[in-house]
């Protein structure tokens, strides 16, 4: 019997302490109100918050770091990546993407592309708020839709742009030394065939 | 101010007879108080909805409705809107006709309850001379209603949920019935007017609540009254975690609508009838009358939505427990210790034979209540 | 008298052979139960009426009223009891199928 | 003007009354014959009010409508095979069953039109006051007995739906 008074007890100061002195709770554990007022004030979402992913290109939208490889669309597991190899003109494939799309509905924000994609070239947003008229044309995104500028991605995720570029530039660096320890060894022995890499990719792949 | 209302009925009513033949001054005065009721029943339904949702809120740390209106105010109108424009599906093999009566027939009781509702001094709608009984009549059909929903709706949640609530509503009207009658012991009148003028001694503050056993008598018709209208922690029937929605899982639109409006309707009526029982109905030292009613029933409506807001839900066997094997039998010796009440002689005798009987009778009950607790097992772990 | 006690013994004789017919034509015992307690309020309404009629003891109608609406819930309580003993042990309530005496 | 008007609306309960009577003999489903008995009962409520029977009008509704229509909605629900309309709800002695009561109400009705009753206008009403007092005045040994007969059918009725 007592504990049940105890409990309106509680739950009245409750209701009068919110009243009297309105405190914001800025997180979960301190006292006082929680709401937001969603579409004026916004939770800041944390920064591994996943939603639909995107492409990211480095200086200009067509030198993007996908490699068409298609991993992603293989890791994938509703399917929902479709992607098809660019060919230039006398049918040699090139280490581009001419389409590549996404299906929206059918994505469920689980980030396993992003874990998959060897070069980073595919990465989960923080934006969330997408609508459509009708589910097929406008909720598959395709390759112009998706693609990102990595200033973009530096601004939502920083640690992990951090992370990112420090690793990259690693890479570039061991690739230069190996590339000058390359064209050293090119000096005393007769220089070997011209590399299979075309040089106009601009990613050296790993 | 005090007699604002009727005043007001009748100006109206002068102004009628002036052209009106005598006899239809007498039904257009019926009409008048039926018209106020029919407003007042689904008004006070909708900003019951809105104060239970912004309290409940409250409690637990949030604003609740504030985005309609001020502070939310136009909520309920625009929940109107919704029951009103949501379809209205009807299981197919439910009989189509009990299925579309049972919402209507919880309603006709809930609104036929406010007529016996003494709101201020002379403002009944209809003074019955067995006003009291005719509300526990009233509120006796509510069971069929809720077994025509239940049982119209051919579908097993709701069939368990009528059971359940049949079940409680009976068991929980002869708590009720009881503990109201050293009320109509001590005013020799059924009806509720005469009931509050009993209550009109010391300048309007002798209340019922103030002798022993009007108190025990309040808070057990006032928790039956809870149970009766299948509010927390008595709302086994629509047990949301349970059964999906008890008897009103098929109804939606607006049905459904009904079927709440009649809820909250039997939350005021209910609280409207404690305060007019045991806290004195429109009695008070110098507001006027239909204020003082207005706020002890809101009051005792806070009280039923502050349990909502706090306590859980009870297990089938402890609600008809607490009913049949603590209720009952407090209420027989509340009613023995009322009729002792009034042929002891001496005051100071009065009040303390019926405490200390009171309280050894509580003391009894609670002890032979007492849950069975297992001796304590010890386990010992295999190493 | 509001309207003339004529009409209300019509009433209740009407009321009355109703629920006869139902006790005799229905086969779901719960049927019949039903329809007796049909008979009982057709009683109940004559009470009340010659209550209304007499003025040696008015109250005497509506005493008789009140037993005869206490023994009709018995009656009810009892016979419903039977039926369900029956079903139980006959898994039918249909009257004509129940016709022996030790099952 | 108003006194018409009430008698009037005292015929329709009464005809309503025999509507919803006849429904309770003649539905099928048993779960509508009984919530027709309900619309008979309130009917005959609401005549007990004109006869200004106040209290017996709300105990009727109270105790019918409350417990007894209660119980039997419970048995119907307890005992199946009642709602399908393959098993006819009728048996055959229908029609000679129905040409003996009607002649028995034409019989009873000419009856009660040709005797004269004695009407006499001014009676006091019974409130439920004056019926407290002749329950426990003058009529307390049948309300004591009616109390021990209840109790008797109480647990006899527990002991026979008991599942032993």
């Amino acid at each position: 019997m007592l504990g049940v008074l105890r409990g309106m007890g509680i739950t009245f100061k409750n209701f009068v302490t919110s009243y009297l002195f309105p405190r914001r709770a800025d997180s979960l554990d301190t006292a006082g109100m929680v709401t937001v007022q969603y579409p004026e004030e916004r939770l800041l979402e944390k920064e591994r918050f996943r939603n639909f992913p995107f492409l990211i290109y480095d200086k200009t939208p067509d030198d993007l770091r996908c490699v068409a490889c298609d991993i992603c669309a293989k890791e994938c597991p509703p399917k929902c990546i479709y992607i098809v190899r660019e060919f230039d003109k006398d049918g040699k494939p090139l280490k581009r993407p001419a389409v590549f799309d996404i299906d929206l509905t059918v994505c469920m924000n689980c980030g396993i592309c992003e874990e998959a994609c060897p070069f980073d070239a595919i990465f989960m947003d923080h934006e969330f708020e997408i609508g459509g008229a009708e589910r097929q044309q406008s909720l598959v995104y395709h390759k112009d839709q998706l693609l990102k500028p990595a200033t973009y991605f530096a601004k939502i995720r920083p640690t992990d742009h951090a992370t990112i570029e420090e690793k990259r530039r690693k890479e570039a660096e061991k690739k230069a030394a190996a590339a000058k320890q390359s064209s050293q060894g090119a000096a005393q022995t007769p220089p070997p065939p011209p590399p299979a890499v075309p040089p106009k990719s601009p990613q050296p792949n790993a | 101010m005090d007699s604002l209302f009727v005043n007001l009925k009748k100006g109206l009513l002068d102004f009628l007879s002036s052209f009106l033949p005598a006899d239809f001054v007498m039904i257009a005065s019926a009409l008048v108080s039926i018209i106020a009721i029919a407003i007042l029943g689904p008004f006070t339904m909708m900003y019951l909805t809105w104060f239970e949702r912004k309290l409940i809120s409250r409690i637990q740390n949030r604003i609740g409705p504030n985005r309609v209106g001020i502070f939310g105010l136009l909520q309920p109108l625009a929940d109107g809107v919704k029951m009103l424009t949501k379809e209205d599906i009807v299981p197919d093999g439910a009989d189509k006709v009990v299925h579309f009566l049972a919402p209507v027939v919880t309603v006709i009781p809930a609104l036929l309850v406010f007529s016996v509702v003494p709101f201020g001094r002379n403002m009944a709608a209809v003074d019955l001379n067995v006003g009291f009984l005719f509300f526990i009549a009233v509120s006796a059909t509510t069971t069929i209603a809720i077994f025509m929903g239940s049982w119209a709706s051919r579908n097993k949640f709701s069939l368990l949920g009528g059971m359940r609530s049949v079940a409680q509503l009976v068991s929980y009207e002869v708590p009720m019935v009881l503990s109201a009658v050293p009320v109509i012991l001590a005013t020799g009148s059924l009806s509720t007017v005469s009931i509050v003028e009993a209550q009109s001694g010391w300048h309007g503050l002798k209340w019922f609540v103030f002798t022993p056993w009007g108190l025990v008598a309040f808070v057990i018709f006032y928790l039956c009254g809870v149970a009766e209208c299948n509010r927390t922690p008595f709302d086994i029937p629509e047990g949301e975690s349970e059964i999906v929605a008890g008897f009103h899982t098929e109804y939606s639109g607006m049905k459904f609508a009904l079927w709440y409006m009649a809820e909250f309707m039997n939350v005021f009526t209910i609280s409207g009838l404690t305060a007019t029982l045991f806290l004195g109905g429109y009695q008070g030292p110098f507001l006027p009358s239909w204020v003082w009613f207005f706020t002890k029933t809101y009051a005792l409506v806070f009280v039923m939505m502050w349990f909502r807001g706090t306590l859980p839900r009870l297990r089938v066997d402890q609600l008809m427990g607490l009913a049949w094997k603590f209720f009952l039998p407090f209420t027989l010796i509340n009613l023995f210790v009322a009729g002792l009440w009034f042929f002891l002689p001496t005051r100071g005798l009065r009040v303390g034979v019926s405490l200390a009987l009171l309280a050894v009778s509580f003391g009894f009950l609670v002890w032979v209540n007492k849950p069975f607790v297992p001796e304590k097992r010890m386990y010992e772990f295999a190493e | 008298m509001p309207i003339p006690l004529e009409h209300i013994l019509i009433f209740s004789t009407l009321l009355f052979s109703i629920g006869l017919y139902g006790v005799l034509v229905r086969r779901n015992v719960i049927g019949i139960l039903i329809s007796i307690e049909l008979i009982l309020n057709a009683v109940n309404v004559n009470l009340i009426a010659f209550s209304r009629v007499h003025t040696l003891n008015p109250e005497m109608g509506q005493v008789f009223a009140i037993f005869v609406i206490a023994l009709a819930a018995l009656a009810a309580t009892v016979g419903l009891a039977i039926v369900l003993a029956l079903y139980r042990v006959k898994q039918t309530i249909y009257a004509d199928e129940v016709n022996l005496l030790k099952w | 003007m108003l006194i018409l008007a009430s008698k009037l609306f005292i015929y329709a309960i009464l005809f309503l009354s025999l509507v919803a009577a006849l429904g309770v003999v003649m539905l099928p489903n048993l779960f509508h014959s009984a919530l027709s008995l309900v619309a008979t009962l309130i009917g005959i409520a609401a005549l007990y009010l004109a006869l200004q029977a106040e209290f017996i009008a709300v105990v009727q509704v109270l105790l019918y409508v409350g417990a007894v229509m209660t119980l039997i909605i419970f048995a119907i629900m307890l005992t199946h095979r009642i709602g399908d309309q393959t098993v006819p709800q009728k048996n055959q002695q229908s029609l000679p069953a129905f040409l003996a009561l009607a002649a028995f109400v034409g019989m009873v009705s000419t009856l009660i039109l040709q005797s004269n009753w004695p009407v006499s206008e001014t009676v006091a009403r019974v409130d439920a006051l004056a019926l407290g007092k002749a329950l426990l005045g003058v009529y307390i040994f049948p309300f004591e007995i009616i109390s021990v007969v209840l109790i008797a059918g109480l647990v006899g009725a527990v002991v026979i739906a008991r599942k032993d």
